[in-house]
């Protein structure tokens, strides 16, 4: 429902000593009409160029403290509010790379009204100089 | 005669613009005061970010501001995360217990209708119904398309609330299951993707016939051989039964508050989906007394083409409600 | 007050024994009066090996026949032949001239019910009702499951009905649409197949709490990994929805006669899947008139494990009939 | 409904000069629980041993006069009873095989109240000294 809004496309930045990143991030918000639990975030799939990244190399911050997307699985007790914008951190040798790529989020949830999990997914352009 | 329907809105409807920033709260209260819908349909989960920690500071913060635009709130809608966990669903025990926090809040709130999902498990409300009526909380499940006022499931919450002869537990419709004809929102949309005018048209006739949707999907994958566009604008279909508006008045008794869900309305204030020109005088009948309160949900058919403008909807909707429930420029107002 | 509720068969119910060789019309209608039900519901197209062309001999032959054992047609059960040919439909006109000769043929048999196919379309009904009226006979749509007799495509030949001011336009409900229960005959012969018991529990437990039936059919498909014979039997709720009894009373008006569906009886007489306990008080509360013509359509699902008797099923249902119609040893017999 | 009836196992019987037989020929019904216009019979597909026959091999006689299953397509005026048995004659030269061996029919039928066509199987083991 909120697709085109997941990634801002302007956010997305070096981590790391600038000569040599370890990473990048960019800003996130949950495509939901809700918050969440942070236990019900099944999947936050980063790619670039359409090449999916490890999740171990994903880490989450919605303004809480850093957290890896393992540690959400039993997460009970923190919420990802409506609309906030939240950091994911990539893990990502050299950082984003230079020139036009593709950045793309896969978030799958997990709906309890629904049988089967909820996919949301978006891809932005990245020029980068 | 003045009628007893009250006019509101669900914040709900204005989720892109909250989503986005470009509102917040109280821009959506202060919209809904300015069209005379001064009941506010609240979803906690979305517009409290301290939930389920909310102070009584906060609560006061909210009737202050609900106030200040002569608003209050009407319905309380929750969610039961029975999948909370990834190696087993709540127990009964923990859903009840769930159930209970937000009957909790919701008096808090001095809220006295609770929308409950339609997954919630009429045995499950059963065992919720002392504390719903010890906290003066009307649990109402949300009859949502494909479900229909005289579904099975839904007389399974019915048989329950006479058994108990409870006051506290009932229904709450979503206007979505009149929809009468089919969205243009919705096909346009798919026209957009890919889908070729001469099969959203055949998509389109079927369901004005009202013909069972499985055929038109059969007719449509299979022998028409459609894209995946058209598919999935046929499968829409299972989504959206057409349920008989005149089984209102039976159900009358078990309601007090509506969601008037819409996909969008015509610049002369019309739904071209929705039936509310056959519902509302069935309201009428019934002397049925409680809110039709807005909810909006065409953004996510339209937002990949045009802004966004919930508030023009809405406002529209309200202008079609004035004029089916017969209100005159002083009429409801004050109500 | 003796009720005006009359018992019969329809000849589909012997279809097993006649396929087989085992028994031919006279036999069904010779069992159908030694238990009391006379009236008999007859589909030309498999008891009349002439059709089209049955001459008037013939139709003398069967009421010679019918008399013999003082039994009496009910109903005939037509069929539309839309895909005659394999490249185009029927034309409306050819639609509406095939029913035109089932209509006249009835006439001819002196039968005032005719049972039809829930597909033709209301707009082709309407262009026959007055050869209906003419004719004499009653056009009552089939309201078969999944269909109820709420639903929007039933609606629309209720809609013409009312237009028309017609009495010779309406429905003809088959109780398939209160399968309360699943039936046990439906689960043994998928466990015979290789679904597994604890699989077929789930999916008995789903539907008789009422569940939406694509959530149990995703549960057994997807999470559970379900055999092929389990999905099969998942998907079996699709056509089984449960409808309310208490809509028989709004609807008794459009309809003359009833198509008593089963799948089989226990041996204490009782239906484990249909609410016949629910339906009869509703339709002797609403005054209603007609018969109850049975349906056995339990053949298919046990053929492989046993010999199919259907006088024996039809019986069972018969001494459920009396016991719920409050029928004396001679109360009905003469009626 | 009744796949199980479809082949008459017994009838399976040559057809042709009896030292060089043509073809063979059993008796099948219609699997349906009505009978119908020739024109709705869309495949009738023999197989021995699993492997198919041409649609050409095949012709049918319900004691009207044998017909091939492409004149049954266009034959809107004649009708194959309930319940009433009839010959499928087919063109297999040296007659059906000695042995054991499986004899199956798939019938298709183009019934108008269901969006799809009505499939009817059944094969059955036939041992022939
Ligand atoms: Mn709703
Ligand atoms: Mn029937």
């Amino acid at each position: 429902m909120f697709d085109k809004y997941l990634i801002d496309p302007d956010s997305v930045t070096d981590i790391g000593p600038a000569d040599s990143p370890t990473g990048f991030s960019f800003t996130t918000k949950l495509g939901y009409y809700r918050g969440l639990t942070l236990s019900m975030l099944e999947e936050m799939t980063v790619a670039v160029d359409g090449e999916e990244l490890p999740r171990e190399a994903v880490s989450f911050d919605d303004g809480n403290g850093p957290i890896t997307l393992d540690e959400m699985e039993t997460t009970y007790d923190r919420r990802w509010n409506f609309g906030a914008p939240a950091t994911l951190s990539v893990t990502y040798p050299g950082g984003f790379p230079k020139g036009e790529h593709t950045l793309s989020l896969r978030q799958r949830l997990r709906i309890s009204y629904m049988p089967f999990p909820a996919m949301r997914f978006t891809e932005k352009t990245i020029v980068k100089e | 005669m003045a009628s007893k329907i009250r006019r509101g809105v669900s914040l709900y409807s204005f989720q892109e613009e909250m989503f986005l920033g470009k509102m917040n709260v109280e821009d959506c209260v202060s919209f809904a005061a300015s069209i005379g819908a001064k009941g506010i349909e609240i979803l906690p989960e979305q517009n409290m970010p301290s939930f389920p920690n909310v102070t009584d500071a906060e609560i006061a913060g909210w009737h202050e501001m609900l106030e200040r635009h002569g608003c209050h709130f009407t319905c309380y809608d929750m969610f039961l995360d029975t999948k909370l966990r990834n190696d087993r669903l709540l127990t009964d025990d923990e859903q009840v217990e769930s159930i209970r926090r937000d009957l909790a809040l919701c008096n808090r709130m001095g809220i006295r209708n609770m929308r409950v999902l339609i997954f919630v498990r009429p045995d499950i409300l059963e065992r919720c119904v002392p504390y719903a009526e010890e906290l003066d909380v009307h649990m109402g499940v949300e009859v949502h398309a494909p479900w229909y006022l005289d579904h099975p499931w839904i007389l399974r919450t019915i048989e329950v609330a006479d058994r108990l002869g409870t006051k506290h537990l009932g229904i709450l419709p979503d206007m979505g299951i009149f929809m009468k004809h089919y969205p243009p929102e919705l096909r346009a949309r798919f026209e957009r993707e890919g889908a070729r005018p001469e099969i959203t048209q055949f998509i389109v006739d079927q369901h004005e016939q009202k013909v069972m949707c499985e055929y038109t999907i059969y007719e449509v994958a299979v022998k028409m051989k459609g894209n995946p566009s058209e598919v999935r604008m046929a499968e829409t279909l299972r989504h959206a039964p057409y349920a008989n508006p005149k089984r209102i008045g039976d159900f009358a008794p078990y309601f007090r508050h509506i969601q008037a869900k819409f996909y969008g309305m015509t610049e002369d204030c019309r739904d071209p989906a929705h039936a509310y020109d056959e519902v509302i005088p069935e309201l009428l009948k019934a002397g049925w007394e409680g809110t039709l309160s807005s909810e909006y949900e065409g953004n996510r058919w339209v937002q990949d083409v045009m802004d966004v403008d919930s508030r023009e909807q809405v406002r529209r909707q309200h202008e079609m409600f004035k004029r089916l429930l017969g209100e005159t420029a002083n009429g409801q107002e004050d109500a």
